[in-house]
């Protein structure tokens, strides 16, 4: 009864996407994160985003040094298999390509931002981050007094994403959604956000995916565009489809050491290309082979007979 | 016996996890402590990811991050970020991993900012869960390369919290875990004392002395009465480490 | 490595659930109610306990009428298809068996309270019971401000039951489980209790349950006991395993009008039979036959491939 | 044209779901008038359940409860509570159906205590989640038999809050749905008034008058100028409520 919502990358983006717009990607930590978005955000030379995210495994680097980005929410930002993000670092630091405003978050303060905004509730307390820093770089966190024990707490506020982007193995053509494997902040990041954008690898018909209706990830209301994209995380990994192609991520730590090796970097792989097809035939097939999981491990499927 | 500083590091980080610990892993050096502990002295240690993993066993497979796909086969949960923090929040965590660009004498730790945060010389790439160990594990061990600039008196802006001031701080400010219990460098050994909670040196790596460590620190270093030479590495630790890290990826 | 934690529902019953504990059952709302669990209880004939739960579909009618409660904290005590709860009523406004009370919470407060334990939080605020009743006849909430934007709001402080006890589909012999279907505050419940009891349709080899790793409901650290026991849930149903028992809950409804009427259902239906195995015998194979599915669904099974 | 009161109910009930509306649907007659509303002109309602579950379609099979198995085939999500209650806490819900044991002439709802809470002449089972949807719902419709002792000029304890104390008191205490729309009885159907939200008749149903709702209301009755006699069901709507019932379980 609702009209699909397949659409290519590139219209997902100039649809659901404005420059200006607040969106959390990386929401699986270091798998399942949707590069092949991030790169057609960067060809569409989006501007003044807030990026979201708990660690950002490169991508965030990617479009900070792309001059795609005002703001950073979140715990990290490098390349973690390499060290620290060069372009995160000259951005803060030198203002190059342009200034970041950064609102220092941890791990668990940005899953409780976005399960606040899942639970329309205005903010959660916590101890952590007492007698940190963040207390004062991060004007977001207050310091209060828990009324029920009289000890200090922190209130950290919920966080309302315009967009999150999620990279998943499979969906139907209207959002409803699987993710396995690594999943981090992505239910409550997906659920606290006002738009989803789905990526996956697979389309699948509505009644296999609804089939399992407890792994649905989001509710369908809040998806906005799905888009088929195989391969859509790569260099990062996706449980059952491919691993972590980690040299990739070591050649950019190199390549990005300077604002120079960046442009570089940027027109070979992202500018050069016009749609992640293109981006995976640079790649080549046999790095794409060496990729695929060497087992097949199924788990049991789930009797919902009635 | 020849063996890397790191590789030194992760045995002596091992050595750290008792046997039965719900012990939060993370990455690069402590995930090899842990499958060392596991496969010698501390065979029902269990390992947590803040992904949301749990392991009984260390993966079969080199990981270079703890969200690579082998990191879920065997895994015995794989839950949130909410849920595997609420472990931590909820004190049911024996042991946490944490590194850090500068640490100071009472284990506070900075990966967020070198100099004012409003306008710093350097921005490190931040906290991860890091802060959240620090807050809520019953106790963690730091595990960090030791040079004197990075060993300071104060450190510039407090990520994950040590010992805060010192004394009976964390109590005072009713930090739930109880601080740092190890700080693990490429030189040395430190503890914390059990009333000032200052680091001290408690052993120093063949090779070094106690003047080499001094050299390194940039605080007025105590050292133990009876600190030591830290143990060497046996081959069968080395030999377990090479093989979780074949390649010395991390320990190379 | 660990040892195996199955044991019978009287040990663990015994074990886990001490008089004056609070235990949190029902948590799946009409679904996975552990009756074959709660009769053991009444059978032990603990005492004082405080019940946790949102709904609970007659089962802690029974336990109020069979006095093993003191106290009640949750959103509502009746017969879900027939209507109120006879013992409820009789013990709350004549104190027969035995004087309980209450502690009002709605659907959405009761999954805050619990979910606020799981992440170690204080309370949660919200904008629910503004203005209610509740904020008077439950001390446990407290009227606040909530300091961004100024407005009321009302904190649902943590709670934490000693025993949460899950009905589900299947576990391994340490507590690692499935449950799907309808869940309601299942996760929010056992993962908040210091100690959970697992009641299993079916024991199942770890290598299959750890097979789905993001399926398995509670860390293995909270289970204290696994309990084997096919069709624990009746007369509540269980997703792929048993649809309702209807006309048990109307007759236990017109049985319970009177207190003669009730202790003579109980020596019936709990005291008159030694054991889970004894219910099932007395309802009869006609009647478990008439309750099985009549159709298998199954799940996509999950590739965890790497 | 042969029917009961519950049946008017559930017809009258289903006329006040639009089409799209995502609707909190809950149980008994509302479950009935989200089915009818589905088949007539709602074909597009969504309809959620506060056990976690989200249809599209109503469920094949006679529901006893939102939780009967046969209400997951087919369903479009199946979540946790939270998540559910969360859509209302996000304001995406923009219908919801209550009961209640006593009500108002603001529409507040008591399922708790008949008289003092602290003494009560009645326990009544209590509130599941209507207090949260009576606070979130962008509208909601009130569904209950009318019998004077149960329409009181103030109800002895609020457990889902209404119009309050009418007028823009919702507004003033930041509750963020939009209250009552209907009041659907046995009788009749009242509206509240858009400024001072107090109940009014609006219609009165076949075979009653507004001499006998005034009769069986407790508080001085205001009836709309326009008032009229409720639409009498087509048989096209009873016939699909008795397929949806077939046995009169809810409706006779």
């Amino acid at each position: 009864m609702i009209p699909s919502k397949i659409t290519s990358m590139a219209d997902a983006i100039a649809r659901v996407v404005p420059s200006g717009a607040s969106v959390c990607m990386g929401t699986a930590l270091e798998a399942a994160i949707p590069f092949a978005a991030g790169h057609e955000i960067i060809r569409q030379r989006l501007q003044n985003l807030t990026l979201i995210g708990p660690i950002s495994d490169m991508l965030f680097d990617q479009l900070i040094g792309a001059g795609c980005v005002a703001r950073f929410i979140g715990a990290w930002v490098g390349n973690v298999s390499s060290g620290l993000g060069h372009n995160y670092r000259r951005a803060f630091e030198q203002g190059i390509p342009r200034p970041i405003a950064v609102e220092d978050q941890s791990n668990f303060t940005i899953a409780l931002s976005l399960l606040a905004a899942t639970l329309g509730a205005p903010y959660i307390p916590t101890r952590a981050l007492l007698g940190t820093g963040f207390l004062d770089s991060n004007p977001a966190f207050k310091r209060a007094e828990d009324p029920y024990s009289g000890d200090p707490i922190v209130l950290v506020p919920a966080l309302v994403p315009d967009v999150t982007i999620l990279q998943v193995q499979r969906a139907d053509a209207y959002g409803r959604c699987h993710l396995w494997g690594t999943v981090g902040i992505s239910r409550e990041a997906a659920f606290a956000a006002r738009r989803v954008i789905v990526v996956a690898e697979e389309i699948w018909p509505t009644e296999r995916i609804v089939a399992d209706p407890n792994l649905i990830l989001v509710p369908d209301v809040k998806v906005a565009a799905v888009v088929h994209e195989p391969f859509g995380a790569l260099p990062a990994p996706l449980q059952g489809f491919y691993g972590r192609y980690t040299e990739f991520f070591t050649r950019y730590h190199e390549a990005s050491r300077t604002p120079e090796g960046f442009a570089r970097w940027l027109d070979e792989w992202v500018l050069g290309v016009v749609d992640w097809k293109g981006f995976l035939d640079k790649l080549g097939t046999d790095a794409l082979k060496a990729l695929v999981p060497r087992r097949v491990l199924l788990s049991e499927p789930l009797d919902y007979g009635a | 016996m020849d063996y890397t500083d790191r590789e030194l590091m992760v045995i002596a980080a091992a050595r750290e996890i008792r046997d039965g610990d719900v012990t939060f892993v993370g990455m690069r050096l402590p995930l090899l402590a842990f499958a060392l502990a596991k496969r010698t002295h501390a065979p029902a240690a269990l390992g947590y990811f803040e992904n949301g993993i749990v392991r009984e066993t260390p993966s079969d497979e080199m990981l270079f991050t703890m969200s690579d796909p082998p990191n879920l086969v065997g895994a015995t949960w794989s839950t949130s970020t909410a849920n595997m923090m609420g472990m931590l929040a909820q004190g049911l965590v024996d042991l946490g991993f944490i590194g850090g660009a500068e640490v100071d004498r009472f284990g506070n730790l900075n990966t967020s900012y070198v100099g004012d945060w409003r306008a710093p010389k350097v921005k490190l790439p931040g906290s991860g869960g890091a802060p959240d160990i620090a807050c809520y594990a019953k106790r963690f061990v730091i595990v960090m390369p030791q040079e004197r600039h990075r060993f300071v008196e104060r450190v510039s802006y407090i990520t994950s919290v040590g010992h805060g001031d010192g004394g009976d701080w964390r109590r005072r400010h009713r930090l739930p875990g109880g601080g740092p219990v190890a700080l693990i460098t490429t030189l040395g050994v430190f503890r914390f004392d059990a009333e000032t909670r200052e680091a001290y040196l408690a052993s120093w790596h063949p090779g070094q002395s106690v003047e080499t460590v001094r050299a390194a620190t940039g605080w007025n270093l105590r050292v133990a009465p009876d600190a030591t030479e830290t143990a060497t590495p046996t081959a069968h630790e080395l030999a377990i480490v090479r093989d979780c890290d074949p390649r010395g990826f991390w320990t190379r």
